[in-house]
């Protein structure tokens, strides 16, 4: 069990392993963003890890790199061109970095540190752990960032709800320039102090 | 050597795998990317005129008007235009009556900031232009409209660039005649 | 767009990592202190303009004539790879002095976002050759200037009385955010005016 | 004798100034220009000013009992507030003050340690992160109304001269001409006194300049900055600032740009702040230049009328830097070189 | 057909693309091999990568080259690592490793708290121990005892040493790492190492004469040697003024001189841990 | 008007203050009953002790013996009993064994004409000899065994002899006094000094706020025609420091970390040169100095001729005691100089004054964080970069901070007079000096 939260404090792969950043930042100004963008992700994470350990015995030592490179790329690909045909304005509005995903340096260190080295179960228990806390600290940042910054919270529209809340109070005159860039990088500043101070906590109440 | 061949080989045969993965996948996901992209602009097109479809697409290079759809039925264009934001290119969609006079306008692509700019893409912000163009003139400064100048507080490049393109469009119609 | 437009778009405007959010991770993690902030920025500024170059030739005379943008990401991907181990090695062999200024941020480049960002980028905005390698180039540039001035701005924090949690990233994540305040005062509007 | 007598290392006595000495002085240099705002702008504009102290105050006082030191007496917190409301446009609602001051005090100067730690200057980045957020709410400009009570709104000239020059016609000359031509005539002497719609400090540039002729003679503030800052910037308006109007080369309105926006407020009180320019006068005069030409290039081509904050805070950035580059030079260095060379 | 077509070529491409990679990097990684010593990389692996310094390099990567390179003998250098990193290190040079060695910690041998010792001036200037023993060897009478200034709270990389609010600093034996820093800064060399399970202190470092260290402080230990006296076999041995506890010889006696001394300077140390005050009856 | 001579780069100007005492004629101080005579009085290694507690001692007898190359005699100031040989602590805070000695018996030389012996016939080797005999230190506050410094390594020689009659530390008026009052003996010393080192040229260095002892040196230098100059110096805190003043003397900058004699200088204070004097011609040891005595809370501000060991108590009852309660006080000048919490504290051969400052003179305000200004960096005669360097030693980054030139720091205290902050920017820096001495040596030990 502690392996598969470990993701959400301790080893969050965004404020604890400062991977994966570019995305948190740049697809982080609506909500609905950053749970699209942590679906591809987490599905990415999931396959990738999978075939890395199946294949960790087939691939040569010198070439592990382009070839964990080339199944990720896959897997990127794959939730592209998913994305495109089944969900085009949140490709639209994730851009260039679902194709980044692929850069993304979590999954890179993530089949590096430990589906090369370990087994299928536990790869997928660690690809759940990260992508769950991937999807925890990008949801966290652009909910901060689109409550304050737009003053709403956009979701998937649904029958009549047309996906997105209005905070009263702020939608009129939000703090705009959280939702720009500088904004993105000061919030995920703050929140990188808040998880320092939470991973240690646990080190300090059980000394 | 031959084990470098070898290593190489299984490198290349996890390329050959996903490539031929991807291919199908395209080939199948190809089709849909395209027949959305269709039906998004179609929408788009519809929802710009209460009366009669769009016609067939025909490109231009009128400045800065990329292609021209007629209507069919009322008659008049609906244009499709491009012209300088704050942040970059905004790709506009505007339907025109046969005298110039603007029925419908819609924001396409854009970047624009949140909060600013990205009003625009609010149908309610269109409401300065519709009708206008005419009898009437497109309303391209703040002084020239009486209900909101609010919408367009500390985001007048957006507004001056949709109103213009909206007006050159609109000009643009009218040298068309009753064609 | 002239090529000073490009340049002045990639380096202030949109500058990789302050407004583009491009290549974070070195930015946060390779700016403790001047020399290698500079060391890197320069090994980017290099790989970038390289990549543009060769993703813009393979993207033009291979991908889109055959129909093949689908493998975009996994040719990019490996090319941008494979461009990086050559460089350390045609470096290491042939300028030892610039791989040892060089060399060991090379590996870092790889899992860089700002590569293969740009080089995205350059495919989705049209550019010819000439232009994708500018925008190359300036978008180096605009990380070199970047990760400098935050090296610059952490090696005097290390002597400052920082509460204890704010310290190192999240110190760094602020000061960035305060810089891309300050970038702000570029944008578009500027380009326009300043040059037509 | 005393019971206990005081043991010090050296020196054992010290210049008559203090840290909080200081910041007072600079406060009550401010003090004319920011009456003549009040005075110009009327009760509403106290209000701004009062509300971006006390914020300032509480929470530098708050940051400093979480961190356990005392630092609300040294007047660094009072000045920050008092210059951040100068830099407010009368009108502005009440919340946009705070928040400038509370990201001002607690993001750009305590995150980083408190006094002396932050390398951005506080003021400034609060006002340009709250003109940002509520772009609408920084530019309702107030026509000055001494005596009235009424408030009307009117553009400042800086922003008349940015609309107008969007659509200039050929026979204008000048910035002057053109705000005839806009319909909002100033004259010099209304800039330099301060009889112009502005932000509630910046506007007297009479009383900026005597406030700040003080503190350059009581060297508190460095002349290298100010010089080379309004120095560079009169070339370059002199230089290249005609075009614009197509009168060419050598033919910019220098006194114009000089006396208006808060070019004044700017140069001699908030570039010079100490903590956050460089600390050698090469370095301040390189500083100063980029200052100058930063606000240059954001007057004349940015998309917001006034740059002299933007500019500011942008040359903030390379502070670190330049008092890396600009090192004194060492007692007996070149000396020693010529040693080691030969 | 064009849809197989393209399929094709895209298949192909990448095919002949990967293969060229591969061979390319295959053949490479064989010519560069020499890259890495092998001892080293699992070195800097067995090590904790805290780049704290506290094995005096600038980092564990270039213990780790030392170690490797046979230039520094010494296996037990990182602290921080502990027993783990050290039975680690010596598997791969080859050397078997005591991990029974008990941890050290560090501890402040001083109970003269503002109310217990005298002073005869007000120091003002630099709050650090090391600045303010230059001027008369600070303020407190007693030129051995903790100056309290804190240091020692400022080298520790462990955050293992906080003020007690009357003068003095304390050791959080549980944080400590044993890098020895604070011993080494401290001015006054009140801070020593004892072992984790030490069971008495005695908890003084002046080195005056009785009368003197009397006149000075209340609980400072006078020499007056009636611990090393009465129970010689307790291990306490009396220097220079200043009774010594010796933790490799606790002989019988050891707690009843706790009794005996007359300034009850001997106090327990399992006490001392988990009580905040300085109070020992 | 031609611009007087000074350094270039940084310096301040406090304000002087020494027209409380500048006027005041020299007066001989009262002895106390006790004299208390450190055995460290000088730079480098303590005076080995020769007597115990017990013994009778003549004035001037020798009570301890140079104890090491770079080291000096001590003797004693009065005649009297060894009554103990304590530990005390010095101004400087250094606890050093210190004689003391029970007044008692008759005084051999106070009071009695003393025949001068000529010594022009006298060899180098004799002089130099003397000089160390009569346990000679440096008065500029260095406090360095003249006899090493006059004895020239081979290879070297002494191009340029400098006396050092700056006197810049606020309050300080002895070397002033000395001047006008021993302007001959003072000038008969440098003459000694002439013949040892033989150099080619001599300039005495004088700040311009003492115009009266330039004229007075000047001419008794024109009346017999020695073969020295008078140089006026521009006023500028710390003009007296030795490498500063060569600079504005010479126009050349000693290398870092270099002795004065790589340029071929050597330099020595007024003071010291009156010592060569009295030890030559008068054959009389260091046992009495000029303090001034002055401050804010001194009744009576004087110059006072002093015997070694006098408690300072002693000296601020000859000047009326206090008119106010000090804040502090301080042995030597208020920019260098120490506090002392303990009036019972004796004069030494380095105790160039006794200042008692009141609150209002020095100035306290609480300290802040540092605000970047630069005053340090502008006001530091070395070239060195103050806030920089405290703030490495604050964050215990010692290897750093001594790259940075912190060795080049002559703890001048300007940076530390300047700083609004009120930083004590001196104190940082003797202490990451004391923290890179402690690693050198275990460095070395290993
Ligand atoms: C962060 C930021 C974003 C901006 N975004 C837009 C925008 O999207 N659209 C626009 O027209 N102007 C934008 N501007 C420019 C100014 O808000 C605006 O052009 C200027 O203040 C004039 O507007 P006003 O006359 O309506 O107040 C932006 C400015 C800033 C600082
Ligand atoms: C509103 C206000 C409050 C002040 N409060 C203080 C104060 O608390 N402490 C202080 O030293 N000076 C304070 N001053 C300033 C002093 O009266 C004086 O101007 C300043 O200390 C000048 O110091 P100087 O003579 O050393 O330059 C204040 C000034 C003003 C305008
Ligand atoms: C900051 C500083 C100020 C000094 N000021 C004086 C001074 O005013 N007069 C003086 O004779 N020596 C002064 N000295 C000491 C000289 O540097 C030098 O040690 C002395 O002149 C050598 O002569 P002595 O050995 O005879 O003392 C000062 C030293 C320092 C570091
Ligand atoms: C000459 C001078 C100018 C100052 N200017 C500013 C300023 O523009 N903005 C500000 O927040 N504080 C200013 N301060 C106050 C103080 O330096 C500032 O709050 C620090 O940056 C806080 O660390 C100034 C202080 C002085 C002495
Ligand atoms: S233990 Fe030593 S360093 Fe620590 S506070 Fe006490 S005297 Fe200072
Ligand atoms: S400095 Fe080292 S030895 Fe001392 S308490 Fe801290 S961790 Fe322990
Ligand atoms: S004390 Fe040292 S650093 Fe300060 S001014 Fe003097 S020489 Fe420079
Ligand atoms: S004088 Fe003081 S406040 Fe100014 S820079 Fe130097 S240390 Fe900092
Ligand atoms: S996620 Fe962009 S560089 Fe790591």
């Amino acid at each position: 069990m502690s392996e598969l939260t470990k993701g959400f404090i301790r080893e969050n792969p965004i404020f604890i392993l400062m991977l994966g950043l570019c995305p948190s930042l740049a697809v982080s100004t609506q909500v609905v963003n950053a749970l699209g963008m942590s679906v591809g992700v987490l599905f990415v994470l999931l396959g990738s890890n999978i075939m890395v350990s199946l294949l960790k015995n087939f691939i040569p030592e010198e070439v592990h790199i382009p070839a964990y490179i080339v199944i990720i790329a896959t897997f990127v690909t794959l939730v592209d061109l998913l994305m495109q045909a089944y969900a085009p304005s949140l490709s639209k509005s994730l851009g260039v970095f679902v194709q980044l995903i692929v850069v993304n340096c979590i999954i890179l260190g993530r089949a590096e540190a430990f589906a090369s080295k370990n087994n299928v179960k536990d790869s997928i228990v660690d690809a759940l752990s990260m992508g769950l806390g991937f999807f925890f600290g990008l949801t966290l940042i652009s909910l901060i960032r689109e409550v304050f910054g737009a003053g709403t919270i956009t979701l998937f529209p649904m029958g009549s709800f047309d996906g997105v809340i209005e905070i009263p109070g702020l939608v009129n005159a939000p703090i705009r320039i959280i939702s720009l860039s500088a904004g993105a990088l000061l919030v995920v500043g703050y929140l990188k102090a808040l998880f320092n101070w939470l991973s240690e906590r646990p080190a300090k109440e059980a000394s | 050597m031959t084990s470098t061949v070898k290593k190489a080989g299984k490198l290349a045969l996890i390329c050959a795998i996903s490539a031929l993965l991807l291919g199908i996948i395209n080939s199948v996901t190809e089709p849909i990317i395209a027949e959305r992209k269709k039906i998004e602009l179609q929408n788009a097109l519809i929802s710009l005129i209460e009366e009669g479809t769009p016609g067939a697409k025909e490109d231009l290079a009128e400045g800065i008007i990329t292609s021209r759809y007629p209507i069919e039925g009322p008659g008049g264009w609906i244009l499709d235009m491009t012209g300088k934001g704050y942040g970059g290119d905004l790709k506009i969609l505007a339907s025109y009556k046969p005298d110039g006079t603007v029925m419908d306008v819609v924001l396409m692509d854009n970047s624009e900031t949140p909060g600013l700019g990205k009003k625009a893409e609010k149908s309610s912000y269109m409401d300065k232009f519709r009708g206008k163009g005419g009898s009437e003139p497109v309303p391209v400064s703040k002084d020239m409209i009486q209900e909101s100048p609010d919408t367009i507080t500390g985001a007048t490049i957006t507004f001056s660039a949709v109103a213009n393109t909206v007006k050159e469009g609109s000009d643009y119609v009218k040298t068309l005649g009753d064609k | 767009m002239s090529y000073l437009g490009i340049i002045i778009t990639y380096v202030f405007i949109s500058n990789v990592i302050l407004s583009q959010f491009l290549g974070l991770c070195p930015f946060i993690g390779v700016s403790k202190n001047v020399e290698s902030a500079l060391g890197m920025g320069f090994a980017v500024t290099f790989v970038m303009s390289i990549a543009s170059l060769v993703t813009w030739a393979i993207y033009h005379m291979i991908l889109l004539p055959l129909g093949l943008i689908y493998l975009q990401t996994i040719v990019f991907i490996l090319i941008i790879a494979a461009l990086v181990q050559l460089v350390e090695m045609v470096v290491q062999k042939y300028s030892p002095i610039l791989y040892k200024a060089l060399g060991i941020y090379l590996p870092l480049i790889t899992t860089n976002c700002a590569v293969m960002g740009i080089a995205l980028i350059n495919v989705n905005s049209g550019y010819n050759v000439i232009e994708s390698f500018t925008a190359g180039f300036s978008g180096g540039l605009g990380f070199l200037l970047a990760i400098t001035l935050m090296s610059a701005v952490r090696v005097q924090m290390e002597t400052e009385k920082v509460p204890r949690y704010l310290k190192d990233a999240p110190i760094a994540f602020i000061s960035g955010g305060l810089m891309a305040m300050a970038f702000m005062a570029f944008d578009k509007a500027l380009l326009n005016n300043l040059i037509g | 004798m005393k019971e206990k007598i005081k043991i010090t290392s050296s020196p054992q006595f010290h210049h008559p100034q203090s840290t909080s000495s200081i910041m007072w002085t600079v406060s009550l240099c401010l003090l004319p220009a920011g009456l003549w705002g009040i005075y110009m702008f009327g009760f509403r504009s106290l209000l701004v000013m009062a509300a971006a102290i006390i914020a300032s105050v509480a929470t530098e006082a708050l940051l400093g009992l979480i961190n356990k030191d005392k630092t609300v007496s040294d007047g660094s917190a009072f000045l920050t507030g008092l210059l951040i409301g100068f830099n407010m446009p009368p009108a502005v609602p009440i919340y946009v003050v705070v928040v400038a001051s509370v990201f001002a005090i607690a993001v750009v100067k305590w995150t980083f340690g408190g006094l002396g730690a932050n390398w951005m200057n506080p003021a400034l980045a609060g006002r340009v992160f709250v003109f940002f957020s509520w772009t609408s709410g920084m530019t309702k400009w107030t026509l000055p109304h001494p005596g009235t009570i009424d408030a009307v709104s009117g553009p400042t000239p800086l922003g008349s001269l940015k609309t107008g020059l969007a659509s200039l016609t050929p026979s204008v000359q000048g910035p002057l001409d053109l705000l005839s031509a806009e319909g909002v005539p100033v004259s010099y002497m209304d800039l330099f006194l301060g009889r112009i719609p502005g932000c509630i400090g910046e506007v007297s540039a009479l009383l900026l300049i005597l406030g700040g002729l003080v503190l350059i003679i009581r060297k508190i503030v460095n002349w290298e900055i100010v010089v080379s800052y309004l120095g560079s910037f009169a070339l370059f308006v002199w230089v290249f600032g005609g075009f614009r109007y197509g009168t060419g080369l050598f033919t910019g309105d220098v006194l114009f740009h000089m006396l208006s926006g808060g070019l004044m407020l700017g140069a001699l009180f908030m570039a010079t702040d100490m903590v956050t320019s460089p600390l050698t006068s090469k370095g301040m005069i390189v500083y100063g230049i980029g200052c100058g030409f930063m606000t240059y290039l954001l007057r004349f081509f940015g998309s917001v009328p006034e740059g002299v904050s933007l500019a500011i805070i942008f040359m903030n950035i390379f502070v670190p830097l330049l008092n890396r580059a600009f090192q004194p030079e060492k007692f007996g260095m070149i000396a020693a070189e010529q040693e080691a060379g030969k | 057909m064009d849809e197989i077509l393209r399929i094709f070529w895209g298949f192909l491409s990448t095919v002949l693309f990967g293969g060229l990679l591969g061979l390319g990097l295959a053949v490479a990684s064989k010519k560069l091999k020499v890259e890495k010593d092998e001892t080293v990389e699992a070195l800097e692996n067995a090590l904790p990568g805290l780049n704290c310094g506290s094995c005096g390099y600038a980092g564990c990567s270039s213990y780790a080259e030392a170690v490797a390179e046979k230039k520094d003998d010494d296996l037990s250098k990182c602290k921080p690592g502990g027993p783990e990193s050290l039975a680690a290190i010596g598997k791969i040079m080859g050397i078997e490793v005591d991990l029974n060695a008990t941890r050290m910690v560090a501890y402040v041998h001083c109970m003269g708290s503002n109310d217990k010792t005298s002073r005869s001036f007000e120091y003002e200037g630099l709050t650090d121990c090391n600045a303010a023993s230059l001027l008369f060897g600070g303020s407190k009478d007693c030129k051995y005892g903790c100056l309290g200034l804190g240091s020692c709270i400022n080298v520790c990389p462990a955050n293992a040493i906080e003020k007690t609010g009357d003068g003095l600093v304390r050791v959080k034996p549980e944080l400590c790492i044993s890098c020895g820093k604070c011993v080494e800064i401290c001015p006054n060399g009140v801070i020593r190492m004892i072992p984790e399970d030490a069971d008495f202190i005695v908890a003084c470092n002046s080195k005056d004469k009785g009368k003197d260290t009397k006149a000075k402080c209340s609980v400072g230990c006078i020499g007056c040697k009636i611990c090393e006296k009465k129970f010689p076999e307790a291990g306490y041995k009396v220097q220079d003024n200043l009774s010594i506890i010796q933790y490799d010889n606790r002989g019988p006696g050891r707690a009843d001189a706790v009794q005996k001394c007359p300034v009850k300077c001997i106090i327990p140390y399992a006490e001392r841990k988990s009580n905040e005050t300085m109070e020992v009856e | 008007m031609k611009r007087l001579n000074t350094f270039p780069k940084g310096g301040i100007h406090p304000r002087d203050c020494k027209e409380a005492s500048c006027d005041k004629v020299i007066q001989n101080a009262s002895m106390s009953n006790t004299a208390v005579v450190p055995l460290s009085q000088h730079i480098g290694a303590p005076a080995e002790c020769l007597v115990k507690k017990g013994d009778i001692v003549e004035e001037g007898q020798l009570l301890g013996k140079s104890g090491g190359f770079v080291s000096a005699n001590i003797h004693s100031p009065v005649p009297g009993e060894v009554k103990e040989i304590k530990n005390i602590f010095l101004p400087n805070g250094i606890s050093t064994p210190a004689v003391v000695i029970e007044m008692q018996g008759e005084f051999s030389r106070l009071g009695k004409a003393v025949p001068s012996i000529p010594w022009e016939g006298m060899s180098v080797e004799e002089l130099t000899a003397k000089v160390s005999e009569m346990g000679i230190v440096g008065q500029g506050g260095a406090t360095f065994p003249t006899h090493v410094k006059l004895a020239i390594p081979k290879g070297k020689t002494c191009e340029i002899f400098i006396i050092n009659a700056v006197e810049c530390e606020p309050y300080l008026t002895s070397d002033h006094r000395v001047m006008m009052e021993k302007g001959r003996e003072v000038l008969e010393g440098i003459r000694i000094i002439q013949k040892i080192l033989s150099p080619s040229r001599t300039v005495i260095g004088i700040e311009a706020n003492k115009m009266d002892a330039v004229e007075h040196l000047d001419t008794l230098i024109k009346q017999s025609g020695l073969n020295m100059e008078v140089m006026p110096l521009q006023v500028k805190y710390p003009q007296g420091a030795e490498k500063n003043l060569i600079k504005a003397v010479t126009g050349k900058e000693v290398p870092s970390g270099k002795l004065p004699l790589e340029l071929g200088v050597i330099n020595a204070n007024v003071g010291t040169c009156l010592s060569i004097y009295e030890a030559v011609v008068e054959d009389k040891p260091v046992i009495e100095r000029v303090v001034t005595v002055s401050g804010g809370a001194i009744k009576n501000p004087s110059n006072l001729k002093a015997r070694i060991g006098t408690s300072f108590r002693t000296l601020i009852e000859d000047c009326g005691g206090f008119s106010e309660e000090p804040a502090k006080i301080v042995a030597g000048g208020p920019m260098m100089g120490f506090t002392v919490y303990d009036l019972d504290t004796p004069v030494t051969k380095g105790t160039s004054g006794i200042l008692a400052l009141t609150d209002k003179e020095i100035k306290a305000a609480r300290q802040t964080a540092c605000l970047s200004c630069g005053r340090c960096l502008s006001s530091c005669p070395m070239g060195v970069n103050p806030t920089k360097i405290f703030k490495l030693i604050d964050n215990n980054m010692i290897d750093e901070a001594a790259e940075a030139g912190l060795m080049d720091c002559v703890e001048c205290g300007s940076c530390a007079f300047m700083c609004p902050a009120h930083i004590p920017l001196v104190q940082g820096f003797r202490t990451g000096k004391k923290i890179l001495r402690k690693n050198a040596m275990k460095k070395a030990g290993k």
